[in-house]
């Protein structure tokens, strides 16, 4: 979580894309000059399917506020599978992290092909303005952790 | 019961079927029945017990025995025999060494509930019908079996043997349960509801690791919160959020593999519904993936390991339930 | 150029006429082109430009039979028809006079004004 | 301890402009274990690459962060840069500052913050990065084509001159495409058949290559140097190798009233069929929805066999069945072409009410020698000759994407302008309207070609569309069409209306991109690696992307794109061995349960379990189950590393606690 001087809350959002697909629509966005906020930073793995529930949790003990995931288009998968596993993983992960009262709207998958600059922008775009709306994350942070 | 469970432990041993069994002997008190290895038959007429209050699952214990020389036989409830399967499926354990007697349950009683009703001392119980007389050293007291009934039994799935090579008594059938009625109240809260329900379950917990230590499906060579190197290693939690993280990996851990046997919430001291975790990745698997009870088969595979192409989004968690 | 007029008309309309490719289909495809001063795809055009008082003063903006077949074949999606109505709109607002009574229709009525027409503006301005 | 060496870019001022890059140095430079913290204008120089080598010798760096454009684009750049100067070039991150930092971002401090934020995040990784050394792999030194088509053939051709066989696979009965309906190429207006049939010729003859017809692709497997392909050979009903292509079966056949594809249904076949004259290969097909034996409803039909009497070598056999054949390849190439779209959605060109609205290929088949009328045209109505001839430009093309396809089909201008010159040519009392939203001429004599079709034959060029067609009682149609010239709308009582149709890529091609596991664009083009200096190759590894599959194309720029994917293709074959991945999953054996999750999510079949001893912490040892990764196979996906519940399984440049690292780098 970041406070900037007008006080206006900026959430921290982490962005795992997949090497192939949406890492490469990221790459578009800024090709073609898309702009989305600065709150977002991606991190680079090479299919989607790499995303250890792991990681989303740790990020989330850290300070982020929103986490989102994207990968290919089911059926595009680079790896031929790796989305239809993170699919049904990340379906789990999301609806435990609902039942235990954690803001549906922190966290997210989408889909973003190589060609799809303008959705990579745009989704970024909506995602943060989410979870801004959410405030901080609140409940599922390591106090500990927080920058003051 | 107890004696023909004897009986055919005793015969299986004389006759070389098996070299070793694995029941239950009394601990300090007589409703902390534990599991133990027995050799011989004067070990089994000295110990083994079986009554009402023998709810331990005893095929964990088969990953480590189950590789030891010679066979080694089990005496599996119907829910214990979900467990062993799994363990078969996943190459945890070497079902060729083992000889499985399944033996019928008909619910196992929680000293827990009967100590809340302001009963100490108990030293024995008999069931008569739906009342249970208990004997104490302060003298004989009354209740009905079904309010001392441990909870994982009221939610009870199956009575179904879903391996063995022998059974005592008749074979019974997988039951309609209610077990999934709690997560489905849990459901239909309020997140923020269900955000404190969680806080102060949760914030109980004491890092004690029994629930680990019981899982049948928690069977890793080397935990990842206790491997320096995965990131999430830790051995007492140090903040709320670490609780909630090992919970959550772990439930994860075994979704798909849980097979619902109840040990986790059981065992825990702090007495923490741990298996509403499990029981809410089993809801949603049957309810989006198609029913799948995990430990029924030993070919099946796990819903987290397989895939369709249309399945739902993950945007359905969005859609669906209660914010 | 007046760009509160353009504005007014873009907005009523919802046509983004930014989209417009010039192909002409619109006008290849008008039942009442011959009658009208200005073709739908100059409609499209001048509005672009922002010259809406011109259209709004001529005579074609009541041509328009509202069928809507330029915007079933405009390649584009622009939908010029929306963007003549919205000028008709425009019309009928500056003259204070931007609703339609049943009753006064009758006198209104003409041997050479199609039935459509009639039903349409009825629709529209009766709001 | 780690020397680490920090490196931002300017790229001039694609970054510098919203990336205050002095002040990121300066930041990073304060990092742990950061020796050095350089920016420079442009990294991906000669003197970027030599300050970046220098530094690494200098101050005996152990890791590199280069903060600059995509590691899509210059990973491999400094890569190599490391490398050259003796460090592992696995020790080398990228921080992306460009693409997705200053392209998107205008606030210089913001911008600055996230771009230091993202340095922090490489460090990070980098302390935890491992020296990988990459594996090699064998190359199959076969190639196979997707496609017959002339994109496929100039290909196959191309890999067979440089020694290597190559299998075309075609599921059309003969090879050829689309190019073997066309009447004439522009802008020479030589004849399709006679420059396209010696090529078809060539590609049967050449010993090196195997033309799969009526076949398709069921099955891919594997990765670049090493696909196992599985052939779908469809079955014709007729023995390839006894069939001589004599045609006495088509004669003998009674049932002649199919309708004959390959002339898009203006005249009628027998159900048993060769193509077209030059077919290759040579060899009739029986159509199983139309023959009467293998269809029949009645006893009588049941027992024809007429087709089986005619032939005299024996060849036809009416138990056929499918036959599947499995093949190793080192490289794929996609050459699957395209088609004219459906005209359902276009009621106003009355294309699916009148007979006389014609596609512009069903054109070529009309005005081909060997098409239903021999050549003369005539309308397909009442055969008569047509004497005014409207052709309409960008049907279904450049529409929003509800109406049609987005794009411009660009072949449709020139062979429009072809079409009306054959016409005025062949029948000058014929006249010629082409209405056109825009003329598109780029093209070495393309426009010259146009101006004849306008100066020198008069065919009227009218800017404006047709907004309507009527077919007529008295058979002539009547085009009703704007002319924005002159501001008026016209009437004109054609005889026959031509539809310069748009083009999309042929429905075959999303099912085997997926296959292939290689990209497709919101139009099921495939996509390239790098739209300007990959134009052939597809992002995944050893396919390549022939003719139409890719974009519009016409004939000379197929051909010369068929050539380029096969150069490429050629540069991968000679390879005895390629070097693989090192970025590939690891099982850590004391951790791993043996439970088979990890195998189960592979797409690549890499994993394998074995029983091994170990010694346990009690000093008794024990046989366990573990699994064991093939890293010639592994592609580095990760999948299992998720399944695997142990955290045993992990992968090298992208493993459990550089991640973390990140994450944590980011959040702090």
């Amino acid at each position: 979580m970041q406070v900037n001087d007008n006080k206006e809350f900026q959430p921290l959002i982490v962005a795992f894309c997949c090497n192939w697909c949406s890492y490469a629509g990221a790459d578009l966005s800024g090709t073609n000059r898309l702009n989305y906020p600065t709150n977002v930073k991606i991190i680079r793995v090479p299919c989607s399917c790499r995303v250890n529930p792991m990681f989303i949790l740790r990020a989330f003990q850290k300070g982020a506020d929103g986490v989102i995931l994207c990968g290919c288009h089911p059926g595009d998968c680079h790896y031929t599978s790796g989305n239809y596993f993170t699919r049904r993983r990340m379906t789990l992960l999301f609806s435990m992290l609902d039942f235990l009262g954690i803001e549906r709207d922190r966290t997210r998958v989408e889909w973003v092909s190589a060609a799809e600059g303008a959705k990579f922008a745009a989704t970024m775009n909506e995602f943060t303005e989410a979870v801004k709306k959410l405030g901080p994350n609140r409940r599922l942070e390591d106090l500990r952790c927080r920058k003051q | 019961m107890q004696e023909a469970i004897i009986s055919k432990a005793k015969q299986l041993l004389a006759d070389g079927t098996v070299n070793r069994v694995i029941g239950w002997k009394k601990g300090e008190f007589a409703y902390d029945i534990t599991p133990a290895i027995f050799e011989s038959a004067e070990e089994i007429d000295a110990e083994f017990v079986y009554d009402d209050f023998t709810s331990a699952n005893v095929s964990k214990y088969l990953v480590k025995e189950s590789k030891k020389e010679g066979k080694i036989l089990a005496f599996l409830k119907p829910c214990d025999t979900y467990s062993l399967n799994q363990l078969t499926k996943e190459h945890r354990v070497n079902r060729d060494n083992i000889y499985v007697v399944g033996i019928p349950s008909d619910g196992k009683l929680d000293a827990e509930k009967i100590k809340a009703k302001g009963i100490t001392g108990i030293i024995g119980v008999e069931r008569n019908g739906d009342t249970l007389k208990i004997n104490t050293i302060y003298g004989e007291e009354t209740m009905p079996v079904s309010e001392a009934m441990s909870n994982k039994c009221l939610s009870c799935k199956s009575k179904k043997h879903v391996t063995y090579d022998e059974l005592i008594g008749e074979d019974g059938e997988v039951i309609e349960s209610d077990r999934f009625d709690m997560v489905e109240k849990l459901e239909n809260m309020t997140s923020q509801e269900r955000y404190d329900f969680w806080k102060n379950e949760l914030s109980k917990c004491i890092r004690c690791n029994a629930c680990r230590n019981v899982c049948p499906a928690c069977t890793c060579e080397n935990c990842v919160f206790d491997n320096p190197d995965s990131g999430i290693q830790n051995k007492a939690a140090s903040d709320s959020f670490e609780e909630n993280m090992f919970h959550i990996i772990r439930a994860f851990h075994v979704a798909g593999r849980c097979t619902d046997c109840g040990e986790c919430s059981r065992v825990c001291p702090q007495n923490i519904p741990l298996h509403l975790l499990n029981r809410k990745f089993i809801k949603d698997i049957n309810s989006l993936y198609g029913e799948y009870q995990a430990g029924e088969d030993t070919t099946s595979r796990a819903p987290l390991n397989d895939y369709t192409q249309d399945d739902c989004e993950a945007s359905i968690v969005h859609e669906r339930g209660v914010e | 150029m007046n760009n509160n007029l353009k504005e007014q008309v873009l907005r009523s309309s919802g046509v983004n006429v930014l989209k417009c490719m010039r192909c002409g289909k619109c006008s290849g495809t008008c039942p009442s082109y011959d009658e009208m001063e200005y073709h739908p795809h100059q409609f499209v055009y001048m509005v672009e430009k922002g010259d809406i008082e011109t259209l709004m003063n001529s005579k074609s903006i009541y041509k328009c039979l509202t069928c809507f077949a330029c915007v079933d074949r405009c390649p584009r999606n622009v939908e010029p028809a929306k963007v003549v109505e919205a000028v008709r709109l425009a019309a009928i607002r500056k003259q204070g006079n931007n609703h339609l009574i049943a009753d006064s229709i009758p006198e209104m009525l003409d041997e050479d004004l199609p039935q459509q027409a009639i039903v349409t503006a009825f629709r529209k301005y009766t709001k | 301890m780690q020397r680490i060496g920090v490196f931002v870019c300017h790229c001039g001022t694609n970054i510098a402009a919203t990336v205050d890059v002095k002040a990121v140095a300066e930041a990073l430079s304060h990092e742990s274990g950061v020796v050095i913290s350089q920016e420079y204008q442009y990294m991906c120089s000669e003197a970027g690459q030599n300050l970046i080598k220098d530094s690494i010798k200098e101050y005996g760096l152990t890791g590199v962060v280069v903060c600059s454009c995509s590691p899509r684009m210059h990973e491999n750049t400094f890569r190599k840069a490391a490398a050259a100067a003796g460090l592992n070039p696995y020790l080398v991150e990228i921080a992306n500052i460009r693409e997705q930092c200053s392209w998107i971002h205008k606030d210089i401090a913001t911008a600055t913050e996230k771009a230091i934020i993202l340095g922090k995040a490489a460090i990070a990784k980098v302390h935890l990065n491992a020296p990988l050394t990459a594996g090699e792999s064998p190359v199959a030194k076969r190639a196979l084509v997707i496609g017959g088509g002339i994109a496929g053939i100039q290909t196959a051709l191309d890999i067979a001159e440089a020694g290597f066989e190559v299998d075309i696979v075609e599921k059309e009965a003969t090879i050829g495409g689309k190019m073997a309906q066309i009447d004439k190429t522009f802008p020479t207006l030589d004849c399709a058949a006679c420059i396209l049939t010696p090529k078809m010729v060539e590609a049967s003859q050449n010993e090196l290559i195997t033309i799969h017809s009526y076949s398709e692709v069921s099955a891919v497997k594997g990765f670049v140097g090493n696909f196992t392909v599985t052939i779908k050979k469809k079955t014709r009903f007729v023995d390839e190798t006894k069939c001589t292509g004599c045609g006495l079966c088509t004669e003998a056949c009674p049932m002649k009233k199919v309708p004959n594809a390959f002339n898009l249904g203006l005249d009628n076949r027998s159900a048993i069929y060769i193509p077209f004259a030059q077919a290759v290969p040579k060899v009739a097909t029986i159509d199983p929805n139309y023959c009467l034996k293998l269809k029949g409803g009645t006893v009588k039909e049941k027992v024809c066999g007429k087709c089986a009497a005619a032939c005299t070598v024996g060849a036809i056999n009416y138990h056929q069945q499918d036959e599947y054949i499995e093949q190793k390849y080192g490289a794929i190439i996609v050459a699957t072409g395209f088609n004219p779209i459906k005209l359902d959605k276009y009621d106003e060109f009355a294309y699916n009410q009148c007979p006389d609205v014609v596609t512009s290929l069903e054109l070529e088949r009309l005005m081909n020698a060997a098409g239903p009328n021999g050549g003369t045209l005539l309308r397909p109505s009442d055969k008569t000759h047509p004497h005014k001839i409207v052709f309409v430009q960008c049907v279904g093309s450049r529409c929003d994407d509800s109406k049609g396809k987005p794009y411009c089909s660009k072949i449709c201008c020139m062979y429009t302008a072809k079409h009306a010159m054959l016409i005025r040519e062949k029948y000058p009392d014929t006249e010629v309207y082409v209405f056109y939203i825009d003329v598109r001429t780029p093209g070495k004599n393309f426009d010259e070609f146009y101006r004849r079709a306008v100066e020198q034959y008069n065919v009227h060029y009218i800017k404006g569309m047709v907004g309507k067609v009527t077919p007529k009682a008295d058979g002539t149609i009547d085009v009703q069409a704007s002319d924005l010239l002159s501001n008026e709308q016209l009437h004109i009582d054609a005889d026959m209306v031509v539809l310069a149709t748009a083009i999309e890529p042929d429905k075959t091609a999303r099912p085997l991109a997926t296959m292939l596991t290689t990209q497709m664009d919101t139009n099921d083009f495939f996509t390239e690696a790098h739209a300007k200096l990959r134009p052939v190759e597809s992002a995944t590894a050893g396919i390549f992307l022939s003719g139409a599959c890719q974009g519009p194309k016409d004939i000379p720029e197929t051909v010369a794109q068929a050539s380029a994917a096969a150069s490429k293709a050629i540069g991968l074959l000679v390879k005895n061995s390629i070097t693989c991945n090192p970025c590939v999953a690891h099982s850590n054996e004391l951790m791993c349960n043996g439970c088979s999750a990890c195998e189960k999510v592979c797409p690549y079949g890499a994993i394998t379990y074995q029983d091994k001893e170990f010694r346990m912490p009690d000093r008794t040892t024990a046989i366990r189950r573990v699994a064991s990764v093939n890293p010639a196979v592994c592609q580095g996906c990760g999948a299992c590393t998720v399944a695997c519940p142990s955290g045993a399984m992990d992968l090298n440049g992208f493993s459990n606690s550089q991640i973390m690292a990140e994450v944590d780098a980011i959040c702090k």
